[in-house]
């Protein structure tokens, strides 16, 4: 059972690894704002939230898996709600230019 | 593998850092120095520092990096000035060689710390398990006094050098929801943070900082407007209160025992967290002073 | 040690109740400055008759915890400090700190100003108390802090941009000392001032007291480091500046002078160079002193010039246990001090009083001098070092020291910086001094200020300290070696 | 090498660049980013210096975190003051 749990663990926090990286290769290589943010608050999401259910696998005990869905859940709230706003205020800019 | 890590932790350390140091760009300099920041945390914690590794991570990395970014737009660009090619790399071969000798410094000795003995016979004594907490507040409280003292000399220099304030920012239909969330959220960690700081990495500077990072979001959102003299006053009156409370405690300990900052047999965990509690809301208040500048009336 | 505690703790709550309470601001200044002489001058009586103190704060026993010293010199310096203080407070009373451009801004200066005063005093008292380098460190941030704040108070583009580079030299000076401190806990492994002597023995323990040398450089604004100082001096506020050239860059010097006393024989090349670098500073001092063309510019020079002094007879005192050379630097401190501080006093009288403070336009027919220029010359008598000033005792000891020990370079030097020092003053003080043809016969004399009772004090004190020197070499003689 | 080494390595390099930076650059965003750095490094350094036998000693630890306080004070200070030069109003 443990082993099981520990292949999948390692399983989703490699992937959500390749997706933070993947997030970065995109902040780096694509062109304006706004597709950037299209692709880091996607990619970042979704990154964080594999790891996390990865790590919730490999622990036990309810208060660390519990401490990582709060992880999970603040960077998710966060990171929707500044690109959000960074998405604002730029068409915001856009408009009185 | 934990070796493999490390040195992969310290060579992206250095590269950030130099990303940090020389990109041309201002914004990613200030992003580059906040991932420095992180990552130098994740290395304390490496290094069995959790307490520094947090304080690292709120305050060096999260509220600098917010300061930097804050002022890398109004900053003007100054003209950049022909440096000659001798004079760099004169400076860089220096800077080699320093670096040189500091290695050579730091590993030719071994450290024999007088410290951890010590703190291990008198820890019983300070009132707290967390060593980091006993040196803070009881063995070394004047220390921690005078550097709430810094903090308030800057709090004062901004008021006396105010700059324009922030722009809050766009009210959008998912601000206010965030902000319920975020802030109710950063009061109960930051509480948390304190409690545990006796027995556990916390204490009150990683407490205010999480605080004060609620309070930015409330500064940011546009829900806490500091034109209102009246916010401005409470938030000021409860950043000076730091020191205030500090000082009056080390008056107290020193009226009631004789020593200053020596409190009394057996209350030392009281006056711990007594003081604590009135130093986090003093510097979450400071901390946002100093983000969000002072009020400038502008006449009009 | 209750005075030691309430020097380094008072302070700073009247510096809180002046930032909480901006009218009442001027009443916590003078309170808490007339509180901080008493009980530095009871201090210093303490110490006289009982010897050294020392207290262990919170009881914790250095190293683990940190220990408050109060030997005579940390009482020559505290009393030094204090005396200072109390005229700088009653300038500032009377007379507000800068001309007067609008009655917003002003209050807000005065506003700004005692806290920053008050938070300096505090952090000097702290230091010259503290038994412990990294208590140090945190002493000198909030020093470097207030001093800029000091000097960005008159808000003018100049004072900002002279208060951005102080602070960025300063932060520069205080992380390259921290960088030592941690070199010194890397080679002994605790950081108080205990452990000094211990550092000589190890090449690992040396850098260390060589990086803390050079941030005490930086922060005492030394030759060639002294770049960021001339213009912070010169464009703060008259009050401000007597703060920063009087008290602030002693506590580096004051620092760099435990640290040799602590160490003993052993660091031979460090103190050659503290020679050197102090006999080059005086020189360049003198010289850009000599060539300035504003007064203040010229007081500003000259500090620099009286750093290297100071760090001259530093560098060249022998190894404290068999020789009382030290005492030297430490009276050169005191006596510049005061003259100095007077002296940034008068000028900003004379600039008032004038409208201007360039040195070509200083005899105005209509004006005759006052009490200001009366006083800016007593304090060039004691930093020139004319008997029977403070600082004529502090050169005596020093070239007594050097002649008994055959040292013909040095004292060349020092008589060479002797007269540069003549030159320069005596560019403003023939000027303002001279009475004859340039002085109208119906020209006005300066009104007399509140204000000039303490530059001329203060001028005083430095004359009559050279004939009770014996109460500061009393008091320098008990510093246990 | 041991992962200490490799931490000291990149404590110093920190130091070492953040000074050649500071020589070198004009512009004061730059230079306040260069003494943040040499604060990192100094930390760093400080904390490997009390680590004996695997354990960090708690007394620099205080110390760090002491010092990342203070640099943020002075920090905020100084953008204060450069954003007022850079602001161009000056009462």
């Amino acid at each position: 059972m443990s082993t099981v749990l520990d292949i999948l663990g390692t399983a989703m926090m490699t992937a959500g690894t390749g997706f933070l990286l993947m997030a970065a290769f995109a902040f780096w290589r694509l062109p304006d704002l706004l597709s950037r943010l299209h692709a880091l608050t996607k990619a970042d999401t979704a990154g964080v939230a594999l790891i996390v259910c990865g790590a919730a696998c490999m622990t036990s005990g309810i208060a660390a898996v519990l401490s990582l869905v709060l992880c999970g859940v603040l960077v998710a709230l966060s990171g929707a709600t500044t690109g959000h706003l960074i998405a604002q205020a730029s068409l915001e800019d856009e408009e009185r230019a | 593998m934990t070796q493999l890590f490390d040195a992969l932790l310290a060579v992206g350390i250095v590269g950030v850092a130099v990303a940090a140091l020389f990109a041309n760009d201002r914004f990613a300099a200030v992003g580059a120095f906040m991932v420095m920041g992180f990552l130098v945390a994740l290395s304390w914690v490496r290094l069995g520092a959790p307490d520094v590794a947090l304080a690292e991570a709120a305050i060096g990395a999260g509220l600098t990096g917010a300061l930097l970014l804050r002022s890398a737009r109004r900053l003007r660009v100054e003209p950049k000035m022909c440096q000659s090619r001798w004079s760099v790399a004169a400076s860089g071969l220096i800077s080699i060689g320093f670096a040189g000798l500091l290695y050579a410094a730091i590993t030719s000795v071994p450290t024999v710390p007088a410290y951890p003995p010590l703190v291990a016979e008198r820890l019983g004594e300070s009132g707290v398990s967390n060593p980091v907490t006993a040196v803070l507040l009881n063995f070394r409280a004047w220390d921690t006094l005078l550097e709430i003292a810094v903090l308030f000399v800057a709090l004062v220099l901004v008021i006396v050098v105010p700059v324009s304030r922030v722009r809050p920012a766009p009210l959008g239909e998912m601000v206010v929801p965030f902000a319920k969330v975020v802030v109710p959220l950063s009061v109960l960690i930051s509480g948390h943070l304190l409690w545990q700081g006796a027995d556990a990495p916390g204490g009150a500077f990683q407490a205010g900082a999480v605080l004060a990072g609620g309070g930015l979001a409330l500064v940011l959102a546009g829900a806490m407007r500091l034109k209102k003299p009246l916010q401005g006053g409470i938030l000021r009156a409860t950043a000076l209160s730091g020191l205030a409370v500090f000082g009056a405690a080390a008056v107290a300990t020193a009226a009631l025992t004789g020593h200053l900052l020596g409190y009394p047999d057996g209350q030392a965990k009281i006056w711990i967290l007594g003081i604590e509690a009135v130093l986090t809301l003093a510097i979450a208040a400071t901390l946002v002073l100093l983000f969000h500048g002072s009020v400038r009336r502008v006449p009009k | 040690m209750t005075e030691a505690y309430v020097l380094a703790l008072l302070p700073f709550l009247a510096a809180v109740g002046a930032a909480a309470t901006p009218r009442m601001a001027a009443i916590w200044g003078l309170c808490a400055t007339l509180i901080n002489l008493g009980a530095s001058i009871l201090l210093a009586a303490r110490i006289l008759s009982g010897g050294d103190m020392r207290a262990d704060l919170g009881d914790w026993p250095a190293p683990l915890g940190i220990s408050l010293v109060a030997d005579g010199l940390a009482a020559v310096m505290l009393s030094m400090t204090a005396i200072v203080a109390t005229a700088v407070a009653l300038q500032a009373m009377s007379w507000g700190l800068v001309q007067p451009r609008g009655g917003q801004q002003r209050s807000r200066l005065q506003a700004g100003f005692w806290p920053l005063w008050l938070a300096t005093l505090g952090a000097l008292n702290a230091l010259f108390l503290s038994g412990d380098l990294f208590n140090i460190y945190v002493t000198f941030e909030i020093l470097g802090l207030s001093a800029v704040g000091l000097t960005a108070l008159t808000g003018s583009r100049n004072s900002l941009r002279a208060a951005f580079d102080y602070l960025a030299a300063g932060l520069a000076g205080s992380l390259v000392f921290l960088l030592g401190v941690a070199l010194a806990y890397a080679a002994v492994g605790r950081v108080d001032l205990a452990a000094v002597p211990a550092l000589v023995d190890t090449a690992t323990g040396r850098l260390a007291l060589g990086l803390i040398f050079a941030g005490l450089a930086v922060k005492a604004a030394l030759f060639p480091l002294h770049f960021w100082m001339p213009a912070a001096h010169s464009s703060a506020a008259p009050a401000a500046s007597a703060v920063l050239s009087a008290l602030v860059v002693k506590g580096a010097l004051y620092l760099a002078l435990r640290i040799t006393i602590e160490a003993g024989a052993g660091i031979e090349v460090l103190r050659i160079a503290l020679a050197v670098l102090g006999a080059a500073g005086m020189l360049w001092g003198s010289w850009m002193a000599l060539r300035a063309e504003r007064l203040k510019l010229l007081v500003a020079y000259s500090t620099v010039a009286q750093i290297g002094l100071i760090t001259l007879a530093i560098g060249v005192a022998d190894d404290p246990s068999t020789s009382a050379m030290w005492q030297a630097a430490a009276l050169l401190m005191l006596s510049h001090a005061l003259a100095k501080a007077a002296m940034f006093l008068a000028v900003g009288r004379i600039a008032e009083e004038l409208g201007h403070d360039r040195i070509s336009g200083l005899n105005r027919t209509d004006l005759r001098p006052g009490v200001a220029e009366f006083a800016f010359a007593i304090a060039a008598v004691s930093l020139i070092g004319l008997p029977p000033t403070a600082g004529f005792i502090g050169k005596w000891l020093l070239i007594d020291g050097l002649i008994d020990r055959g040292a013909w370079v040095w004292i060349a030097l020092l008589l060479g910086g002797t007269a540069l020092s003549a030159a320069y003053l005596s560019r403003v003080v023939s000027r303002c001094l001279r009475g004859g043809p340039h002085v109208a016969p119906g020209a006005r004399r300066p009104e007399w200020r509140t204000g000039d009772v303490a530059a001329l004090g203060l001028a005083t004190t430095a004359l009559a300290l050279g004939l009770g020197s014996a109460l500061p070499l009393t008091l320098l003689n008990g510093t246990a070696l | 090498m041991t992962s200490e080494t490799m931490y000291i390595l990149a404590g110093v390099l920190l130091a070492a660049l953040a000074m050649h930076r500071l020589c070198t650059a004009r512009d004061a965003l730059a230079r306040i980013l260069a003494l943040n750095v040499l604060s990192v490094g100094i930390a760093m350094l400080m904390l490997l210096a009390g680590r004996v036998a695997g354990v960090t000693d708690a007394v620099p630890q205080a110390f760090v975190l002491t010092g990342i306080v203070v640099l943020v004070a002075v920090t905020a200070a100084l953008l204060s003051l450069a954003e007022r030069i850079s602001g161009g109003d000056d009462d």
